[in-house]
């Protein structure tokens, strides 16, 4: 049964995306499309034909579906409501980094398979924004795992109260700027634009349409709730049952509900409060971030905790 | 029987005289008389040659200074002079520094050698001072041909090692095997005759007899 | 023995009387195949035992590995010469006359070198070797070309090699005065009896002694600061006389050194005369690597290239023991096989291309790949690296270093060789690389005489690069049988 | 059955394929080769697990030299990776030499850098490895400068040099080595390494990182590297780059792991740094580099650094005396050689082929060419996934193991390995983010998108014995990829030989590192990608059902058509990186503008730029000029006037006399 909790993240993931939407057209005082609307754009998605550039070769064709399954690989191996998972051997942090590498790889691939130079730009950005926040997110994840004693996810979900030393709240907060950088929101990026000059992530999808575009936004949305569920059980990692029985399961989804919908406001209160960066203004975000995670690292090995 | 005393006091006379003659090369202005202080200074050399052979009564030392004598004192010189004349060479040494200095120089490398071959090392025999006056009768004659500007002056510097040479080469052995000595003279002669070649061609091929213009082939 | 130094005279004799014909060249290659023929049973004797003759001739392990270099390289350079003349006389560049004197001196020039090799006496060493210095000096100046340049070359050539060979006899001379202080009644040159009473001799007279003699054979040897001489010579020579002047010519002048040496050491003790050698040695290398980094002119960087070598040789004597030595003598082998074949090499590069500037020379490899290739080879040798020859004497040499402890010896020697390394290499690669546009006198290669011309220059580069992996037996036990006369019996 | 038959035979099919190729029919000569790399691959499997007594070869010639071949499992090891790249290699080179010019010279030389390469990695005294060693360098010193052109010249002589001076090293350690032994037989030495003193020690062990890090192209040394490798036959270049650099991986561990066994704590932490900055700014100037030979030749410095971190971690370990520890960091040290080598020679011989249909290497002039070669195309594309360390693929295993072994570092007891090996940690991971960017523009720009010259335009697909020589090696990149359990049982035997524990417990297709109790199963990863794409198709057509693809045009924002030159270039492409690295880049760039009329009608807008080669232009540079200027001055000492020669025999003479006597 707790097998199938990475369901729970691929179901979700649209309606966290509307819930995030909805609240900043509220913080933003307009009422917003309902919070279910990117099911509906799924669907019609699916529905519709497509057209391809001519220009395109297979690559083009492959990486919805390279990108869309690497994505859900990754939630395979993350405690969402058990720490009974799949595989729990193998899941690994940097594995899961790396999965996902896989997908931004071919997503770049595919910006710039169609020759324009909209999606070069876009995959130009996308892997710069990748090598500035690669080294954080590790040096994030190395401090938990390094208290952990390991770079299982289980085992550094089941290391629980870690995160009231200072090395804790140094990571999540690098962590944060992470999670903001990889799910392309302001003030890294803007998930609502389509004027070419400011887009990254739009950018690469530029020339898909119909199903493919469907299992990128969806591999979009997937890969934003497994970074917040990823910072969840990293960083706050209390409610998660051991035991099968489903008193229990439906508690910890109780609770877990709860702190992706705290994500969730986060993510909209920075999205509202805060103004799109020039793109070369990020480094010094980036970098702040970066050297937050030194820190935390440093303090941690100083300290010892 | 001969007085020892007395022939020491005449070998040393000879062979200071040889010095001389060597260090007077330095002050010398012209070529011919160069060429004269050569003569001279060959003259000596057959002369102590015999002193020696007269000493210890070896035949073919009076052969030698006779050899000697000739080659050296008379061929030679004659062969120079005719070289100095068909070369037209204006007949100054032209030196490279003045003949005070090159004569001080030379007096510098007697001391040097008088107090570099030290005591010890020649212990019997009556040429104690001798080795020291050819050596530094070697060097002066090297010093002339680093000073001097003529190619036919070198080989007069050359001649004048050679002497220093010879004259080390009797005082300590006494004479070594005829066949040798022959060989060496030979060998000289040789030299210095391929030498007199060579000055001529380098006088046609370089329009002078300046050694300076022989600095085509560097680094 | 006698017939072994009457043949070449012979020989010279007939080449001078053919008055130029074309055919004096395979008289003279024939000449240098019958004295190597004349002489195979004699050097194989001495390689097992000294042979003496006639009181003033001695031949041993170490005389007859120098001889046989001498007979090698004697008929290599006359078989070389063949053609090599016959393309000077095409272009104009020698005439009859300069054919008949070319190939009498050269004659001459190998009696001098073989003679040097057998003097048992020490002063008619010293004759053969003033000898060689004159004859040579003709070959340069005179021989038949008389380009000012060339006498330039050959006047600095003899004016220095006299001047300094005069102290060499002061040393013989003197060397004889002290046998007179030990033996009583009067002196000796025979080498083999100074040997007897070398422990007997006073140190300090011999002390002045090797003083004399490393000054007056070592300018002879080339070793810096005496060397200056060399390079032009050198340059200016004809390419087979140059062959032979750095190919073995510098090795005759160093054996005179390790015969001294070996009367010298037992009185005097080896710390002496190694760390004079080992100085010398390294002054050479030093001068030369840097000359050899910023040289313009190929034939030039092959005779820096000459005195680097010989200073390695004099190091390897110098640092003593019988591996060491093993070491000097294997590296006068395999310097003497690869600095001739470069020569070679260069001659048709310069007949080639007509000139011995580096930058007028392009694209060897691509326009003579023959020869480019054998310059390739042979440079690379040269600049010391494996799999060729000359890497394994050195490290022999670095070995007996490491294994006395001369830690700095060691240091500067891995600089300087590398340096050197640097050097020849980027020298040669801007010869052998890139298309040259200047047009080219051309080089005929017709003839039986291009053909021989070519199968020795292969020939040469077989052993390069086979002695660089493989070294047979009897030449082993030839170099240690000159090992055991420099350090007497009892080794190995 | 013996190893030493094997051997045997094995050089004498190499040597028969170097004979042939006077005839130069290549198909024969390279089946030879290949042959040839089987039955050396034999040789390693026994040295690996039949121990070193397998194999002992002795032929003595001289008093000064005398070669002995053999090995353990170290040389077993490096003997099967370098089989593994010749058999490839060998498929290769029957297509790609094909229409060479001298054809024949190409085969022999190609043999004999083979063999040296072998005989390298084999050889068991030090005058034979040296022998060999330098063999290898100056065999592939001519394949540089094989085609002959003044700049393939100009890069062999810098190559050449450079190596050479590492050998001057080499050298000059094997001495001190020798010194305090008195024997040349590495096993002897390394039996009585122990009463060498310390400070000696220091020495080799600073010697054996110039000399071998030289060969291996560790930053700052690694300049000969970007030069030589594009300059070289692809071919070669994938020799090269796959595994003659690795012979200075080889020598590396052989002094400093083997023979010298631990040291302090000091030279671990030096290994890693050096890795650490040789990874990141290899990669950095890759990112730079638009001649693809170039581009891979500065990843091959970056996967060098790569291997030293994991060396590094072990030689931390093993001061530490955490064997097991140091035996996993020193296995993921030895399969990214592997790996490297298996990518990095499928990258390069796919730029050949790019090169060989195209005959360009500026990618800038190429594009589109996945649909004119798509099988190149494939292989590129698998090697790049590869080498970005992206999981199915090889790379991947060993850059994880990498990771895993950087963070167990924290078990070590001093501070500052505590923190550097994290550190080394998030340099490996901006290495691997860097990579990845370097390769989506390799890739992207190179093989998608339109033809960007007419040089790309009529391209066409290479021979097939080039195809199959990538394709096996692109298969081999999944396999290795999959299986680690495998790979890291065959490693197992060497790391123990070094560190004298086995390290992982090899299961077949997962690695469980029970110290970080940290699991990986690269089969999983495939099977549930594979899975999950299916599903997902499947998931598709029930909610979508059929739907029809139109083709057509890019979105071009109305311009009636869009032209290749309208694309993203590779310099376009790396532009933001360049602008926010641009302390260590110093770019610098320059702008013309012509006019009509100025300022409004612009007639031509010319733009140029380049990046500073720091280490050229700063460290080389200057160096040599210091040197030809002090030569130049030495040079008036030959001032050609007799007087002076003269003078120095007097001055020489007088000094004698008066200091000598």
């Amino acid at each position: 049964m707790e097998y199938l909790q990475f369901l729970l993240i691929i179901i979700l993931s649209p309606l966290v995306n509307g819930i995030i939407k909805k609240l900043k057209a509220n913080m933003q005082g307009r009422r917003g499309p309902g919070v279910f609307q990117p099911y509906y754009d799924l669907i019609r998605l699916f529905k519709k034909n497509m057209v391809v550039s001519n220009v395109t070769s297979w690559v083009f064709r492959v990486t919805p579906y390279v990108v869309f399954s690497s994505a859900v690989a990754a939630t395979m191996v993350v405690p969402v409501i058990s720490n009974n998972v799949a595989f729990s051997q193998m899941a690994d942090l940097i594995a899961l980094v790396y999965i996902l590498g896989l997908g931004r790889f071919f997503m770049a691939l595919g910006g710039l398979d169609a020759g324009t130079a909209f999606g070069g730009e876009g995959s130009s950005r996308e892997m710069t924004v990748a090598v500035l926040v690669e080294p954080m997110v590790m040096l994030a994840l190395f401090t938990a795992a390094i208290s952990a004693g390991s770079t299982n996810l289980v085992k550094v979900t089941g290391h629980g109260t870690a995160f009231y030393t200072p090395s804790h709240l140094l990571a999540f907060s690098a962590f944060l700027v992470a999670i903001i950088a990889e799910t392309g929101r302001i003030p890294v990026d803007n998930p609502d634009t389509h004027l070419e000059l400011t887009m990254i992530h739009e950018g690469m999808l530029l020339e898909y349409s119909g199903r493919y575009l469907a299992l990128m936004e969806w591999a979009h949305y997937i890969k934003q709730v497994l970074l917040f569920t990823l910072a969840i059980d990293i960083f706050f990692p209390f409610g998660l049952t051991s035991s099968g029985d489903a008193l229990s399961i439906v508690i910890s989804t109780g609770i877990y509900l709860v702190k992706i919908l705290l994500m969730a406001f986060l993510m909209a209160l920075i999205e509202s409060t805060r103004a799109k960066m020039r793109f070369f203004q990020l480094p010094s975000l980036l970098g702040g971030a970066f050297v937050l995670a030194l820190l935390s690292l440093l303090s941690y090995v100083m300290m010892g905790r | 029987m001969k007085n020892w005393i007395e022939v020491f006091s005449i070998v040393d006379f000879v062979s200071v005289g040889i010095l001389l003659t060597a260090v007077a090369l330095n002050g010398m202005r012209r070529l011919e008389s160069s060429v004269k202080a050569y003569a001279v200074n060959s003259w000596l050399l057959s002369a102590l040659i015999g002193i020696v052979a007269f000493m210890i009564g070896e035949f073919h030392l009076y052969a030698a200074s006779l050899v000697t004598f000739i080659s050296k004192g008379v061929v030679i010189p004659i062969f120079l002079r005719k070289i100095v004349r068909e070369m037209k060479v204006t007949h100054e040494v032209e030196p490279y520094i003045s003949n005070a200095l090159s004569l001080t120089i030379s007096g510098l490398l007697v001391a040097i050698v008088y107090a570099s071959l030290k005591e010890g090392i020649f212990i019997t025999g009556f040429s104690r001072n001798v080795l020291q006056i050819s050596l530094a009768v070697i060097l002066i004659g090297l010093f002339t041909m680093i000073t001097r500007r003529k190619a036919i002056t070198q080989v007069i510097g050359l001649l004048f090692m050679e002497n220093g040479l010879f004259l080390a080469g009797f005082s300590l052995t006494y004479g070594m095997p005829m066949i040798i000595e022959l060989g060496v003279l030979f060998d000289m002669l040789m030299g210095i005759i391929i030498l007199g070649i060579f000055a001529v061609q380098i006088k046609r091929a370089f329009a002078s007899s300046d050694l300076d213009k022989l600095t085509i082939l560097k680094g | 023995m006698i017939t072994i130094l009457l043949i070449p005279v012979v020989t010279a004799i007939i080449c001078y009387l053919l008055k130029g014909h074309r055919l004096t060249g395979y008289v003279s290659m024939a000449g240098s195949l019958l004295l190597a023929l004349a002489s195979i049973p004699v050097i194989r004797d001495a390689f097992s035992s000294g042979i003496s003759e006639a009181g003033l001739l001695y031949m041993d392990g170490l005389s007859a590995y120098i001889m046989s270099l001498v007979i090698f390289l004697g008929i290599a350079s006359a078989i070389y010469s063949i053609h090599y003349i016959d393309h000077e006389l095409h272009v104009g560049l020698i005439d009859k006359d300069g054919i008949r004197r070319y190939y009498g001196l050269f004659h001459l020039f190998v009696f001098t070198m073989l003679l040097v090799t057998v003097s048992n006496n020490l002063a008619l060493m010293w004759i053969a070797i003033e000898a060689t210095t004159i004859v040579s000096a003709v070959l340069i100046g005179l021989g038949y070309t008389k380009r000012p340049m060339a006498i330039e070359a050959a006047w600095k050539y003899i004016i220095l090699c006299t001047v300094g060979i005069t102290f060499a006899l002061l040393g013989t001379f003197i060397t004889y005065y002290a046998s007179i202080s030990v033996r009583g009644t009067e002196g000796i040159l025979n080498w083999t009896e100074l040997r007897k009473v070398a422990p007997g001799l006073n140190p300090s007279t011999m002390k002045l002694v090797f003083i004399f003699v490393l000054v007056g054979y070592g300018t002879k040897a080339g070793l810096a600061p005496l060397h200056n001489w060399l390079p032009d010579a050198h340059s200016e020579a004809p390419s087979p006389i140059s062959a032979l002047l750095s190919g073995i010519l510098l090795n005759t002048a160093f054996y005179g050194i390790m015969r001294f040496l070996s009367i010298v050491e037992p009185s005097t003790g080896s710390l002496f005369t190694g760390n004079l050698l080992i100085l010398f040695g390294l002054i050479s290398m030093g001068i030369s690597s840097v000359f050899i980094l910023v040289q313009e002119n190929y034939k030039r960087l092959l005779a820096y290239s000459s005195i680097e070598h010989m200073g390695i040789i004099s190091l390897g004597t110098g640092i003593g023991g019988p591996f060491a030595l093993y070491g000097a003598l294997l590296h006068i082998l395999n310097h003497s096989i690869a600095k001739p074949l470069m020569f070679f090499a260069s001659g048709m590069i310069q007949a080639h291309y007509g000139s011995t500037r580096i930058d007028r020379v392009k694209g060897v490899l691509s326009r003579l790949p023959f020869l480019g290739t054998l310059t390739f080879l042979g440079a690379l040798s040269l600049a010391g690296s494996p799999p060729f020859n000359i890497f394994i004497s050195e490290f022999t040499i670095l070995k007996a270093g490491a294994d006395k402890g001369l830690w700095p010896v060691v240091g500067a020697f891995l600089v300087f060789v590398v340096v050197v390394f640097y050097g020849i290499l980027s020298g040669f690669s801007r010869i052998l690389f890139g298309n040259s546009e200047t047009e080219t006198q051309g080089l005929r290669i017709e003839g039986s005489g291009a053909v021989l011309q070519r199968i020795v220059m292969f020939v040469m580069a077989a052993v390069v690069l086979i002695l660089g992996i493989w070294i047979p037996d009897f030449i082993d036990s030839a170099i240690w049988s000159g090992v055991r006369s420099i350090l007497g019996e009892g080794v190995r | 059955m013996n190893s030493e038959l094997f051997l045997t035979a094995g050089v004498v099919f190499f040597f028969l394929a170097s004979l042939v190729s006077i005839l130069r029919p290549n198909l024969i000569v390279y089946l030879f080769s290949a042959s040839g790399s089987i039955l050396f691959a034999i040789v390693g499997l026994y040295l690996l697990f039949a121990g070193p007594q397998s194999l002992d070869i002795k032929l003595i010639s001289g008093s000064a030299l005398e070669f002995s071949f053999g090995g353990d499992a170290l040389s077993g090891l490096f003997v099967i990776i370098i089989s593994i790249l010749v058999f490839a290699v060998s498929l290769y080179s029957i297509g790609y030499t094909s229409d060479m010019k001298n054809k024949g010279l190409m085969g022999l030389l190609f043999n004999l850098f083979v063999l040296s390469m072998y005989g390298v990695v084999l050889s068991k005294n030090i005058i034979t490895f040296l022998i060999l060693w330098e063999t290898m360098s100056i065999v592939s010193y001519f394949l540089v400068t094989f085609e002959g052109e003044h700049k393939s010249a100009k890069a062999g002589l810098v190559y050449a040099v450079m190596t050479h001076i590492g050998t001057a090293f080499i050298i000059a350690l094997f001495l001190l080595l020798y010194s305090y032994s008195r024997s040349m037989e590495l096993s002897t030495i390394k039996a009585t390494a122990s009463n060498i003193p310390q400070d000696v020690k220091d020495i080799i062990f600073i010697f054996s990182i110039i000399g071998f890090g030289t060969k291996a192209g560790v930053v700052p040394i690694h300049t000969w590297l970007p030069r030589a490798h594009p300059a070289a036959p692809s071919n070669i270049s994938a020799l090269m780059s796959g595994v003659m650099i690795k012979t200075g991986i080889y020598g590396f561990l052989r002094v400093s792991m083997d023979i010298l066994g631990s040291g302090p704590e000091w030279w671990g932490i030096t290994i890693l740094i050096i890795g650490a900055v040789s990874s990141v700014l290899g990669v950095m100037y890759a990112l730079m580099e638009h001649d693809m030979k170039r581009l891979l030749a500065y990843h091959s410095v970056e996967n060098i650094g790569i291997i030293l971190l994991g060396i590094g971690a072990a030689m931390l370990f093993k001061t530490s005396g955490l064997y097991t520890l140091s035996s996993i960091a020193l296995i993921a040290g030895l399969y990214h050689v592997l790996n490297h080598a298996v990518f990095k020679g499928l990258l390069f011989m796919g730029a050949g082929a790019v090169l060989h249909a195209t005959h360009v290497k500026d990618m800038e002039e190429l594009g589109g060419l996945l649909k004119k070669m798509p099988y190149t195309g494939l292989f590129f594309l698998i090697g790049s996934i590869s080498i970005c360390a992206l999981p199915p693929f090889n790379g991947f295993v060993s850059e994880w193991l990498t990771y895993q072994s950087l963070l167990l570092g924290f078990k070590n007891p001093s501070i500052t390995a505590k923190l550097l090996s994290p550190l080394g940690g998030a340099a490996l991971a901006l290495t691997g983010a860097l990579a990845a960017a370097c390769f989506v523009k390799a890739f992207g720009i190179s093989f998608l998108g339109m033809p960007r010259s007419s040089h790309a335009e009529d391209a066409h697909e290479v021979s097939i014995s080039m195809i199959s020589g990538m394709a096996i090696l692109a298969s081999l990149c999944l396999i290795l990829g999959i299986f680690p359990g495998t790979v890291t049982g065959v490693i197992a035997p060497v790391s123990f030989l070094i560190t004298g524990s086995y390290g992982i417990p090899s299961y077949q297709g997962l690695i469980f590192i029970s110290e970080s109790s940290a699991g990986l199963s690269p089969q999983f990863l495939l099977i549930t990608m594979v899975v999950m794409a299916i599903a997902t198709i499947v998931f598709i057509y029930t909610v979508g059902g059929k739907r029809k693809i139109t083709f057509a045009e890019s979105w071009d924002c109305g311009i009636p058509s869009l032209t290749p030159r309208m694309q993203y270039s590779a310099t376009a492409f790396t532009k933001p990186i360049r602008n926010i690295f641009k302390r260590i880049y110093l770019p610098r760039r320059e702008l013309s503008v012509s006019y009509i009329v100025k300022p409004f009608f612009v007639k031509s807008i010319r733009y140029s730029g380049e990046i500073t080669p720091f280490f050229e232009r700063y460290l080389y540079e200057p160096v040599v000029n210091i040197i030809h200027r002090i030569a130049g001055k030495v040079r008036l000492l030959q001032s050609g006037s007799l007087h002076l020669y003269l003078g120095y025999i007097l001055v020489t003479l007088i000094l004698l006399l008066v200091f000598g006597s």
